[in-house]
């Protein structure tokens, strides 16, 4: 598979988010109309979404989402599939012919879950075990690509604008309580559709605006604890921090957005004891961990989303609510779109994350 | 509003001023003077004498001064006594003066010598201006001229003498010249030096006779020997001027006796320069010290006191600075002790004509001699009065660099950056 | 035996400048300068000097000018007149030649071959004069992740940190080495910083207990001035392993610089040398690192942080994960550029590796090991300017000591004679007379001056990079890009070739 | 008032104080002129103290209770309106009773230039005295202390 060949592209980026909290469905015209009107912010080399509840009959197989650049990397990566995994349900994922996306590559789905033994001779958990799977599969099978993972949910992306992404994998005729998008300005032609927004793991998945400065600090810090950056990507950097903080451990959402883009040090010597403390301790341990440069990003997982912007608002993210339904997105106008009369619209913070969950997740 | 009356108008009379309107801005100052001249500086009548001394020069203040002091000054007229009881000073002209604070600082007068022809023309004293001015229209080059006295005014007339072209003897009664402030390696040193500038020293002798007929024409001595001359100047000392307190119930011993306030016995009277008799903390005794300082730090004491402060005169011991020829020198306190109580020591460079001596009793320093080496000596004159413990660096006094480095830090400390003592 | 050696330097004085003033008499500890009484004028002996420049700079009318002496030997590339002179001395002295101050051979200097980088259109560079731009570091054991109970509070408590308001701290200097004058400048100017300085192993004068709180109290193998009050003065204790320019070897203070403070404050008697030995005699192996790093905890109570300082050698990389694995909280490496009050010149100009390999190779085998998070990599040896520190930062460093550049800020001029204890400057001498030369006051006005300028030029070339917070440059070897190096350096140093 | 005091722990002994008194008092300003041409060459006001280790600068203390003036037998030595003790040069006869009284021995004898006491007057016309100024190590400061 043709991969990235420079290593960092720096891109500039649209990024737009929907949850139902009540955890109602719905199609994926809303995304695509709110990505679209922000066509200004890409240049057609690279658009995608991540869709949250579109499986509910295999609610509980991990989906996973794979280009193929030809049969035979298709076959490989089947018969490791085969050979981990119990499958339920392979095929391509269905697409429309749009005339503006060219090149694709042979786009599959299975729904799967490890296979016992496997899972016990490893000794890991189903999710740690799939993980690792990806990884490898990713690393060592030349020609595929995991584009998802996750459970009930999937990404859907490619080199185009995000709205013609949109109608190519028909995604209208999907429903979920979840969607989020990312229209890509990378300032060069990689022309692979890996590169392409979202990043996920399992079912984190990651679209973001901006550009790490500090890549080279967060991706060796990462490094230490196994993960390997092999997308030369910042959005996989995001994905990794957030992975490791929240999945692996165990730390509140809240306090892995505050690790990514904690406060300044003065505003820590203001805050009471506790507060204090805590910021000191976050910012002396996590310190490799801190994303610093302009970024706006939109994580979603099975239950919920967050947003997050860099600490000193280098990059646009604007929030509103209606009802049940939060949008984020980098323009106002993107949820405008879409949500034309909002209960509340406002502009986050630098650092301050905008947390939205499904409220089953919370009750 | 106060009535201060000062007798005198010398050093004394200046610091007694100063004295006071350094407490009194508006207190009336009268002050009395028999000479007709604004206060000149008496040291400097040789200078006159000398030619290197013009009326500028031998101003002692500004011509402003008591004009700025808001003084009263009655010049020419003498002080004939005082009513201690009425509070006044009866003046020469018949006149009263009323004061609440009287300051005496009639300075002090020549002893004169009881001799044969002591009453001709042509012998002259050398204390005020007018006996300056007076000789100098005498002092022709080619005259000659007997001093009578070889202590610091005879020789300082013999020097402004021989620099009119005069040609001078010194005849002095002691074994050396200066005995009040050299001791007689100085001395011999000094002698030295006047007699290369060619004033002729004659020692243990003294004039018992003047010739001439109207004039003066010679002398005759003790030892019998005659001089020719054309002036004698007799120089043997003052004494203090105490006449205006004869016949009042102001005590008097050589001077006017003082408390160490300035003060007299008589309430509200006080005494102040070379009149008076104050407390000499070298010698630890009451006595009349005729020098230029210690006349106005008396008198500015005094004056103090009589504009009501508490101030304490505790400064009071004999120094001198005077040069004949160029040859300078300095020296203060006792030069030459008696007594097994002191120790002295010395050292001469008679090449350079460097002689210096220090005197100390016990852990004090209380006199010192230095001739042309004079730098700093002033160090010297502080220890003596401050009465430092000069042990630890007893060893180190006469060296030519001596100074504050050689003392304890905490002295040095406290002296140089005013840190106290713990 | 009349001496072969040529004089180093020769001294000009301008005669139409010069008004026999006799300052530098006055000045030159070495007796250079003198006045001949003959004819008054004031006069050089040129075989004495050493260039320290103290004449050169007091001398009120500029007449003075130090220069290399022009006589050279017959052309030889192999023979140079350096080598020459050397085993002239030699054959004079019969002794190891002893030196001081850093390795001055024409070793590459990697810092110079590595550019750095800046934003341009697509991540905004950050002006420091308008945004806050965060430089505090904190240097301490971390834990490889933090816990918090099911209410979101934080559990974990952190062990002792050094907090630094700049990742810069001024590196062991004994008071022995250097006058009690240049320690309290330092210490001062650490205070003022909110950094820290370090005391070298000459132990903790009493006056200057009362900067405790920036102070790092070294163990070093002579124990010289090691006692409980010692280790409780200061925020954190180092063991000195070894120095840059002397990897391998112990110290030696001769004996004529042991007066009585210095006495006092090594425990040691007036007048003896003070000898450490080449190795710690209770340290033969990483298990006994290990044990004294926690005697060191035990007897300060777990309050203080402890660093172990190493010369950076082939195998540093290595050490530095035993270190670690020993205990320690803080690795100091100190590259063969480091200073030292007095070496063997063999030693100094031959062993040990540049620092910029030595922390490439260190933070990188660290990572590796996934256990660089836990420690804190201090950078030492010759740091000559913000650029360094930056440059030192990306490869791994978390800070960066000074010593030679903290010197030279406080009038050292580099003469490397520190080991004679006649420092014109008042900086590596006992002697009063030179001593008082250094006022702390001045002394610690200008290391805060030389500290706040390089902080000021570090927030320029962060911000530059669009990093507002110097953990965002803790190894982000992406700033950093080769010149004129080989791949087989490239790859040392972890960086890519400028272009690539 | 303001003086100069010295701080001896810092005192180099390089006696650029007195170096740069005599230009600060020198016809030109200039200290090649000061001390290569111009005739005659001030004295400096203030003098260095020297027993190594020990040094530093000293000169008038600028007393408020001043022997010197009080000795003074021509009045020359006063106090002026800066609350500075100077001497008038025009007045002095350079019979050295001041040097005498001067507790600190910063009074000195010029004979160059006419036989007048020379002593330091604190610079009027500099915003602080040279040898503060230009002193190398601090070792002088100008402050009021009282």
């Amino acid at each position: 598979m043709l991969r990235e060949k420079y290593e960092r592209v720096p891109s500039g980026c649209a990024v737009s988010g929907i949850l139902d909290r009540s955890g109602r469905r719905f199609s994926g015209n809303d995304i695509i109309q709110s990505i679209a009107l922000m066509r200004e912010r890409s240049n057609g080399l690279g658009g995608g979404f991540a869709a949250y509840g579109i499986y509910p009959e295999y609610r509980d197989h991990y989906a996973f989402h794979m280009f193929y650049d030809d049969e035979q990397a298709r076959e490989i990566s089947e018969r490791f599939l085969n050979e981990h995994f119990n499958i339920a349900e392979a095929g391509p994922i269905p697409t429309k012919k749009v005339s503006w996306i060219i090149n694709e590559p042979m786009i599959w789905r299975y729904f799967v879950l490890p296979k016992e033994e496997k899972l016990t001779s490893s000794g890991l958990l189903s999710d740690e075990f799939v993980a690792q799977c990806v990884i490898n599969l990713n690393k060592r099978i030349d020609g595929a690509f995991v584009v998802s993972s996750g459970k009930n949910m999937g990404a859907f992306k490619g080199v185009g604008y995000p709205e013609d992404i949109g109608e190519f994998y028909q995604l209208y005729n999907y429903e979920g309580y979840m969607w989020t998008a990312h229209g890509r300005f990378p300032t060069n032609t990689p022309g692979w559709w890996g590169g392409a927004h979202p990043f996920t793991l399992l079912d984190l998945s990651v679209v973001h605006n901006g550009e790490l400065s500090s890549y080279g600090t967060n991706r060796r810090y990462l490094n230490e604890f196994g993960y390997e950056c092999t997308m030369q990507t910042d959005t996989e950097v995001a994905a990794y921090l957030l992975d490791l903080f929240t999945r692996r451990q165990g730390m509140p959402l809240e306090i892995a957005c505050k690790i990514m883009a904690p406060p300044m040090w003065d505003e820590i010597e203001r805050m009471p004891d506790d507060e204090r403390t805590l910021y000191t301790a976050l910012r002396t341990v996590y310190g490799k961990a801190l994303m610093n440069g302009p970024f706006s990003i939109i994580a979603a997982f099975n239950s919920g989303m967050v947003a997050l912007n860099d600490r000193i608002k280098l990059r646009p993210l604007v929030a509103a609510e209606k009802g049940n339904v939060l949008y984020v997105s980098s323009e106002e106008s993107a949820i405008i779109e879409i949500c034309p009369k909002p209960d509340k619209i406002w502009t986050p913070r630098g650092g301050e994350p905008v947390i939205g969950m499904l409220e089953e997740v919370k009750a | 509003m106060v009535e201060y009356v000062i007798i005198g108008n010398s050093a004394a009379a200046v610091g007694a001023v100063e004295g006071i309107r350094q407490r009194d801005n508006t207190g009336n100052i009268t002050v009395i003077s028999e000479e007709p001249y604004y206060a000149y500086s008496r040291p400097l009548i040789s200078y006159l004498l000398a030619g290197t001394a013009d009326d500028r020069k031998m101003a002692y203040r500004d011509a402003g001064f008591y004009k700025d002091n808001g003084v009263l000054l009655l010049l020419g007229v003498r002080a004939v006594s005082i009513d201690t009881v009425g509070k006044q000073v009866i003046l020469s002209n018949g006149k009263m003066v009323a004061y609440d604070k009287l300051l005496i600082a009639t300075g002090g007068k020549p002893f004169v010598l009881p001799m044969k022809g002591g009453d001709k023309k042509g012998i002259y004293t050398f204390i005020k201006r007018d006996d300056a001015e007076q000789l100098k229209s005498v002092a022709k080059c080619g005259t000659k001229a007997v001093v009578i006295g070889g202590g610091l005014i005879g020789l300082k007339a013999a020097e402004g003498l021989v620099k009119c072209g005069v040609d001078v003897t010194v005849v002095e009664l002691a074994d050396r010249i200066l005995s009040t402030i050299l001791d007689e390696q100085a001395a011999v040193m000094v002698q030295e030096v006047l007699e290369e500038h060619g004033i002729n020293v004659i020692l243990n002798d003294t004039v018992t006779e003047v010739i001439g007929d109207d004039g003066v024409s010679g002398v005759i001595l003790k030892s019998g020997q005659s001089i020719e001359c054309d002036m004698v100047i007799t120089a043997i000392g003052v004494r203090p001027n105490t006449d205006v307190v004869a016949n009042t119930d102001i005590s008097i011993n050589r001077g006017i006796k003082t408390d160490d306030h300035m003060c007299t016995n008589i309430e509200d009277v006080y005494a102040a320069g070379d009149v008076a008799e104050a407390y000499d903390i070298v010698y630890e005794d009451q006595r009349v010290t005729p020098i230029w300082p210690n006349a106005y730090m008396q008198g500015e004491i005094a004056g103090r006191n009589m504009a009501g402060d508490d101030a304490v005169f505790d400064s009071g011991f004999a120094r001198n600075s005077i040069a004949f020829f160029g040859l300078p020198m300095i020296t203060a306190g006792i030069i030459k002790p008696v007594g097994d109580d002191y120790e002295a020591v010395s050292t001469v460079q008679p090449e350079k004509m460097i002689y210096k001596k220090a005197v100390f009793k016990g852990n004090r320093l209380v006199g010192f001699i230095r001739l042309t080496d004079i730098d700093r000596a002033g160090i010297l004159t502080g220890l003596i009065k401050d009465k430092v413990d000069i042990s630890p660096f007893k060893d180190k006094l006469l060296d030519k660099d001596f100074g504050f480095v050689y003392m304890p830090k905490s002295y040095r400390k406290e002296r140089l950056l005013g840190v106290k003592r713990k | 035996m009349i001496s072969y050696v040529l004089p180093e330097f020769l001294v000009m004085r301008d005669e139409n400048r010069c008004i026999q003033c006799q300052v530098c008499v006055r000045q030159c500890a070495n007796d250079v300068h003198y006045l001949d009484e003959k004819d008054g004028k004031v006069k050089a002996d040129d075989a004495k000097c050493v260039n320290c420049q103290r004449c050169v700079t007091f001398c009120p009318t500029h007449a003075l000018t130090i220069i290399p002496n022009p006589q050279e030997f017959k052309a030889n590339a192999n023979w140079t007149k350096k080598a020459i002179t050397e085993v002239q001395k030699q054959a004079e002295s019969g002794a190891v030649i002893l030196t001081s101050m850093g390795n001055p051979q024409e070793y590459p200097i990697y810092w110079d071959k590595i550019v750095l980088n800046a934003s341009q259109v697509t991540n905004p560079s950050i002006d420091p004069l308008r945004e806050p731009m965060e430089l505090k570091t904190y240097l301490g054991r971390k834990p490889d992740k933090l816990e918090f109970d099911e209410k979101g509070r934080l559990i974990t408590k952190l062990t002792p940190q050094l907090v630094l308001n700049v990742p810069i701290m001024f590196s062991a200097m004994s008071f022995g080495s250097i006058s009690l004058n240049a320690c309290e400048s330092l210490a001062r100017a650490a205070t003022e910083l909110g950094i820290y300085y370090n005391t070298g192993e000459g132990g903790l004068h009493s006056s200057l207990y009362r900067y405790g709180k920036n102070t790092i109290a070294q163990v070093a193998s002579g124990r010289f001035g090691v006692h409980a009050n010692y280790l409780n003065a200061g925020a954190a204790l180092e063991i000195k392993i070894g120095q840059g320019a002397k990897p391998g070897i112990g110290g030696h203070l001769p004996g004529e610089k042991v007066g009585a403070e210095v006495s006092a404050t090594r425990m040691i008697p007036e007048g003896s040398d003070a000898i450490s030995p080449a190795p710690h005699h209770d340290i033969y192996s990483i298990e006994d690192l290990r044990q004294l790093i926690y005697a060191l905890k035990e007897a300060t109570n777990y309050t203080k942080p402890v660093s172990v300082k190493i010369a950076a050698v082939h195998n540093v990389a290595a050490i530095a994960s035993g270190i670690a694995r020993a205990g320690a909280d803080i690795i100091a490496i100190d590259g063969f550029r480091g200073g030292t009050g007095a070496a063997p010149l063999r030693i100094r100009d031959n062993v040990g590796i540049p620092i910029e390999m030595a922390i490439a190779a260190v933070d990188t085998r660290l990572k590796e090991e996934g256990i660089r998070h836990q420690v804190s990599v201090v950078a030492a040896g010759s740091i000559r300017n913000s650029a360094d520190i930056i440059k030192a930062i990306a490869l791994g460093a978390d800070a960066v000591y000074i010593a030679t550049s903290a010197l030279i800020a406080i009038g050292c001029h580099m003469c490397q004679k520190c080991n004679t204890g006649k420092c014109n400057w008042g900086i590596a001498t006992q002697d009063p007379q030179l001593v008082k030369r250094l006022n702390p006051n001045i002394g610690a006005r200008r290391l805060v001056n030389l500290v706040t300028a390089w902080e000021h030029e570090i927030k320029e070339m962060l911000g530059g990079m669009g990093i507002n917070s110097i953990e965002s440059l803790r190894g982000n070897r992406e700033m950093l890009r080769g010149v004129g190096l080989t791949q087989k350096e490239l790859d040392i140093l972890g960086i890519k070739a400028a272009g690539e | 008032m303001k003086r100069v005091y010295a701080l001896e722990e810092y005192c180099v002994g390089c006696r650029l104080c007195e170096i740069n008194c005599i230009v600060a008092h020198s016809q030109s300003k200039d200290i090649i002129w000061a001390f290569k041409v111009e005739e005659p060459r001030p004295l400096p006001g203030i003098l260095v103290e020297e027993a190594r280790p020990i040094s530093f600068g000293l000169q008038c203390r600028h007393c408020d209770d001043a022997v010197c003036i009080k000795s003074c037998i021509t009045g020359a030595m006063h106090r002026d309106e800066r609350d500075t003790v100077v001497c008038d040069t025009d007045k002095c006869v350079g019979c050295w009773t001041c040097i005498m009284a001067c507790p600190y021995g910063a009074i000195k004898a010029n004979e160059n230039d006419g036989k007048v006491v020379s002593k330091c007057d604190l610079c009027p016309d500099l915003s602080q005295p040279a040898c503060v100024s230009h002193c190398p190590n601090e070792a002088l400061i100008y402050v009021d202390r009282g």
